[in-house]
């Protein structure tokens, strides 16, 4: 029963806000990545990336990315429960935003690893583009998961308001979808 | 940004449904008092009242007079660079001498200003917030805190832009369009504060429509009255909705360039400075990705109020609806096509040039339909001169000739000639000074008496009307003929340059310059009729117009709640004039 | 150094810009993506909307024939 | 039209001049048209005593035809227009014709350097002549240019050839022109620049073969003891 009552509107107002917002976001992405695109492209053969720079560790974030991804499944799974009202709604939320934050923590020990190496936002175009993107999508990370930490203290208090659940929601599953568009494009 | 994703949530738990009367978030709300002339002890301070309302027409307001206030500003510079080119080294009174940097500062803020601290806010912000929830029925914006901090945003940048005059090096040179690397490097533009500034304000500006466009497609798609369909909303709602829509779309890319040139500027990255291994055309891309729908962000909603008043004031139904609501949404989608045509001669591959050629005189086929349907509206009509009537076809036959002159440039090759000359400057003028300007009258002074309860002065609106369109018509056409003769752009001073002082050129300079002044200081007579008006202008009743959008059917000025009554349940479209049916030649969309 | 320099032939049009394939690509890609999206979110709306007419219709139905 | 003002000096000029022409007759006939239309409408259909306006809903065919017959034809006019645009301008930038001369212009805030293959008629060569912010070129005949930038984006115009093109830092962007008119004219900086963008003009002179050759043997040095020319490889940085 998903009609509860006729006139309501069809997307909660969170919702479509959020939705609206994504659709700016994306687009902010996607200039970001094509940008990338258009200079790796035009970039001199051997300068990218330029000598005596690590190249990225592609395969080290695939553990990242599968976090990741892991993560929003999990949320879905937390979004059944909490429609069917189960208690163990909250749990399963809890353990989306640690998956979530396990692999904000994972990323920033890469930066690490590659800021010790010399690769950083002024070395080279590869090291600026790869800052830009991955910490925009990095800072659009955190933000999401601040939201959704709220979420589940609302949500093991019982005070969760829908609205904000799946506007959070919406906006996790924008980060988490987006992530696999940036490895792919920018890791490799 | 960093706090929507929660407020965008917050706003729901506090929003209100389509039809609930009651939720509004506003702590200080009081239903049922007016805007302007309660001050009773129960008032919130004024303060608070004025600058941290949540009530959607207090925001319109804010964003209104902020508007009027830049473009003051915006006037001012243009004066003073106008008045270098007619007479060149002459001290400007009002300003003193005019440095090739102080030039091209002016020149800079002009363009920034009017179009996003002008015609932006007044068009899109100000009209969009005051008239959407009075239009579709429902007491306030579906997120009014949202819409406050868009507002705040919105200060904050034009205080920016402000402060960057004062800065060290003073404002940014480099043009609206902040090409790099002149606008990356400090050692090219020489000013290491401004330029950054520049950049900021932007930012910050793009953020507060951002969030004000969001609110606004999410309370037409969720709020409206009931029984109103889709094809039973205004045009000029639908306008600001799809100018909302394409500002979301389009703005993401030139975010992501502005933080880029950011970076470029302040920490000294390498994203568009080919020195090292960037690509300073990139900029161009990301720019007028934006650059091209902007233009249609702020023609839409002009062309909305346009159909509003000239369906009233001829008191005819708008000759096919769905055509002007079908090509908005075409000219829309097309403007996503069209952006390389600021580019041809940028050293773009030149085959893409063909391409953008064509979807550039494609895009001309829907905006002449809307004009030719507005014209068609006229048909058969009982057409009153009124003030906003006499602006609104004013819009309409010099929009026309703007129109026109864009096929030049977009035409590949005629724009080799073209670029980047004052015929460029005449043009993109016949097209944002109707939409900025005379659209802008025709809405302020058609929604005068909803605003504040009271008339304008018909008269003198009438005098303002025909000394701005003949002065307006006095700078540009010169201006046309200018171009056409090789006057290139963003000049300090021409005696460098023998085959542009030719007889008459000069001539023509001061022409457009001395009508430019006239233009000027008309613009007292609407301010003096405006505030004038406001306090002590005869008393408007709730409909004076006779129209039948819902806007008229509550009180003039709308208390908080707009909707004392309860709010409306709609029945028809909102263009029913002199209907065969019924007496009057009006019927409202609420009346049964 | 001199190597550094690229050669956008802006005249004749010769395909020695590297970048040219990405670029007709990209701007193919963003030029469509906002219209994708957006339509994308205008027939799940439209879709979701209709679904939710019929079930009211159906539920109306219901209580009709119950009366 | 436009050549009653500025001369029409270059083989593709007049191909411009004409696309201008062009789209002047049919903008202005459409501009007319509209124009005139609606000033008889607000006349004509002026508020009267008595008179109430048609009730006109513009959904029928029938009546929709009135908008939609103009705009068929608008479309008609268009793909004309493209027609005509685009041919000029494949034969102004899409395709080049081969050179008799090649000169280099190099941009910078805020001169122009010309650099003119001098005697041997090559680029890179002992004796180019260097000039700052004169351009001499020959009548008649067939020259390409290179345009580089030493530090911002300029424009390369030149009003009386109809020729514009954006010189780019870090490229080397070429085009073409074949001057067919003698005398000095305005060569200009349409790219704003700096704060120097209003005081970057140039000249081009156009010289009759024999002028031109009198004026290269005198700056032609006579021995070969010269100064290697600048490369092209020291862009990049201010000077």
């Amino acid at each position: 029963m998903s009609v509860q009552e006729p006139r309501k509107p069809v997307l909660p107002n969170a919702v479509l806000g959020t939705l609206f917002f994504v659709v700016a976001e994306v687009m902010l992405f996607s200039g970001m990545i094509s940008a990338f695109t258009i200079s790796k492209a035009g970039a001199l053969p051997g300068t990218w990336p330029m000598p005596g720079q690590p190249r990225l560790p592609a395969e080290a974030t695939a553990l990242n990315t599968a976090l990741l991804i892991l993560s929003g499944i999990v949320l879905i799974v937390a979004h059944r429960l909490y429609k069917s009202k189960n208690p163990v709604a909250h749990w399963v939320t809890l353990a989306s935003w640690a998956l979530g934050t396990g692999f904000v923590a994972l990323q920033g020990v890469e930066w690490w690893t590659l800021l010790n190496a010399g690769m950083t936002l002024k070395s080279s175009p590869l090291g600026g583009f790869f800052y830009l993107i991955v910490g925009g999508h990095a800072l659009h990370a955190v933000i999401a998961l601040v939201a959704l930490f709220m979420a589940w203290v609302k949500m093991a208090r019982g005070t969760l308001s829908p609205g904000f659940f799946f506007g959070t929601q919406t906006f996790w599953y924008f980060v988490v979808l987006m992530w696999p568009v940036i490895y792919a494009r920018v890791y490799f | 940004m960093s706090s929507t994703a929660t407020d965008t949530a917050h706003g729901d738990g506090h929003g209100h449904d389509a039809h609930a009367p009651s939720g509004w978030d506003d702590p200080h709300g009081h239903g049922g008092h007016g805007a302007h002339d309660a001050h009773g002890h129960a008032e919130p301070h004024w303060l608070i009242k004025y600058f941290w309302s949540t009530d959607h027409k207090i925001i319109g307001m804010q964003y209104l007079f902020t508007g009027m206030f830049m473009a003051l500003i915006g006037g001012f510079a243009v004066y003073v660079f106008r008045m270098q080119l007619a007479f060149p080294g002459m001290s400007v009174p009002f300003y003193g001498r005019v440095t090739a940097t102080d030039y091209n500062a002016l020149v800079t803020t002009h363009g920034s200003v009017m179009i996003f601290w002008v015609a932006m806010p007044v068009l899109i912000a100000a009209l969009g917030n005051y008239l959407i929830p009075l239009m579709i029925g429902c007491d306030d914006m579906v997120f009014p805190r949202l819409n406050r901090l868009s507002y705040q945003l919105f200060l904050i940048s034009a205080i920016v832009l402000i402060y960057s005059f004062f800065v060290d090096g003073g404002a940014f040179g480099g043009a609206w369009t902040a090409y790099p690397p002149l606008s990356a490097k400090a050692e090219y533009n020489l000013t290491p504060t401004g330029a950054p500034l520049w950049l900021f304000a932007v930012a910050l500006e793009f953020a507060a429509f951002l969030l004000g466009g969001i609110n606004f497609v999410t309370t037409v798609m969720n709020s409206r009255a009931k029984g109103m369909k889709m094809f039973d909303v205004p045009i000029v709602v639908w306008m600001i909705i799809i100018a909302s829509i394409l500002f979301m779309a389009s703005v993401g890319p030139l975010i992501a360039g502005a933080v880029m040139l950011m970076f470029d500027q302040t920490i000294g990255t390498g994203f568009f400075d080919p020195n090292k291994g960037g690509d300073p055309v990139l900029w161009q891309h990301l720019f007028w990705f934006f650059g091209h729908p902007e233009v249609y962000v702020v023609l839409l909603p002009a062309m909305g109020i346009v159909a509003e008043v000239i369906t009233t004031f001829s008191r005819k139904k708008l000759f096919a609806y769905k055509s002007v609501l079908y090509t908005a949404v075409g000219t829309g989608g097309l403007s996503f096509f069209v952006w390389a045509h600021h580019q041809f001669i940028a050293g773009i591959d030149p085959r893409m040039a063909n391409i953008f050629s064509v979807t550039t005189l494609l895009i001309s086929i829907p905006v002449a339909e809307m004009v030719f349907v507005y014209i068609a509206t006229l048909f058969g009509g009982s057409i009153r001169l009124t003030t906003p009537m006499l602006w609104a076809l004013a819009f309409i036959a010099e929009f026309l000739l703007g129109g026109v002159t864009g096929i030049f440039l977009g035409a590949s090759g005629a724009d080799i000639y073209f670029h980047d000359t004052y015929f460029v400057i005449a043009h993109f003028h016949y097209t944002f000074f109707p939409i900025a300007f005379i659209a802008s009258f025709a809405a302020l002074t058609y929604w005068f008496p909803k605003m504040f309860g009271r008339y304008m002065n018909d008269t003198w609106g009438k005098v303002h009307f025909w000394i701005s369109i003949i002065s307006f018509n006095c700078i540009f056409i010169p201006l046309f003929l200018l171009g056409a003769r090789g006057d290139h752009r963003r000049i300090y001073d021409y005696t460098h340059f023998p085959d542009l002082m030719k007889s008459g050129m000069q001539d023509l300079r001061i022409l457009a310059t001395l009508s430019l002044v006239v233009l000027l200081v008309t613009q007292v007579i609407f301010l003096v009729n405006f505030f004038y008006s406001m306090v002590k202008g005869k008393k408007a009743e709730q409909n004076p117009w006779k129209a039948n959008t819902l806007e008229w059917q509550c009180p003039s000025p709308p208390p908080h709640g707009n909707f004392p009554d309860g709010l409306p349940t709609v029945h028809r479209g909102p263009y029913e004039f002199s209907h065969p049916d019924r007496q009057e030649d009006y019927w409202p969309q609420n009346a049964s | 150094m001199n190597s550094l320099l690229t050669i956008a032939c802006a005249v004749c049009g010769a395909g020695e810009d590297p970048a040219k394939g990405s670029y007709v690509g990209m701007t193919l890609i963003i030029s469509a993506l906002p219209l994708a999206m957006l339509g994308g979110i205008i027939w799940y709306v439209v879709r979701a909307a209709k679904k939710a007419e019929l079930a009211e219709n159906a539920q109306q139905a219901k209580t009709d024939g119950r009366a | 039209m436009i050549d009653t003002y500025v001369p029409n000096g270059s083989s593709f000029a007049g191909d411009i001049d004409h696309v201008i022409l062009v789209i002047t007759a049919i903008t202005g006939f459409w501009f007319f048209l509209a124009e005139a239309v609606l000033f008889y409408l607000i006349i004509k259909y002026g508020e009267q005593e008595g008179v109430r306006a048609k009730y006109v809903a513009g959904e029928d065919p029938k009546e929709k035809r009135w908008v939609a017959w103009p705009h068929y034809i608008t479309l008609l006019f268009d793909i004309y227009i493209i027609f005509a645009a685009i041919s000029v301008w494949q034969d102004v930038k899409q395709t080049m014709p081969q050179a008799d001369e090649t000169v280099r212009v190099i941009a910078q805030q805020w001169a122009w350097t010309f650099v003119h293959p001098g005697a041997d008629g090559k680029l890179d060569t002992p004796d180019d002549i260097r000039v700052v912010d004169e351009l001499h070129v020959v009548k008649g005949k067939t020259y390409h240019f290179e345009l580089q930038s030493r530090d911002v984006l300029h424009s390369f115009s030149i009003p009386i050839f109809r020729l514009k093109q954006d010189i780019i830092p870090g490229r080397t962007v070429r085009g073409w022109f074949k001057p067919t008119l003698t005398g000095g004219y305005d060569i200009q900086c349409t790219e704003i620049c700096g704060i120097g963008h209003g005081i970057m003009p140039a000249r081009i002179i156009v010289e009759t073969p024999e002028d031109h050759a009198a004026w290269v043997l005198a700056l032609t040095p006579t021995q070969a003891a010269i100064t290697p020319s600048e490369q092209p490889t020291q862009l990049g940085g201010m000077p």
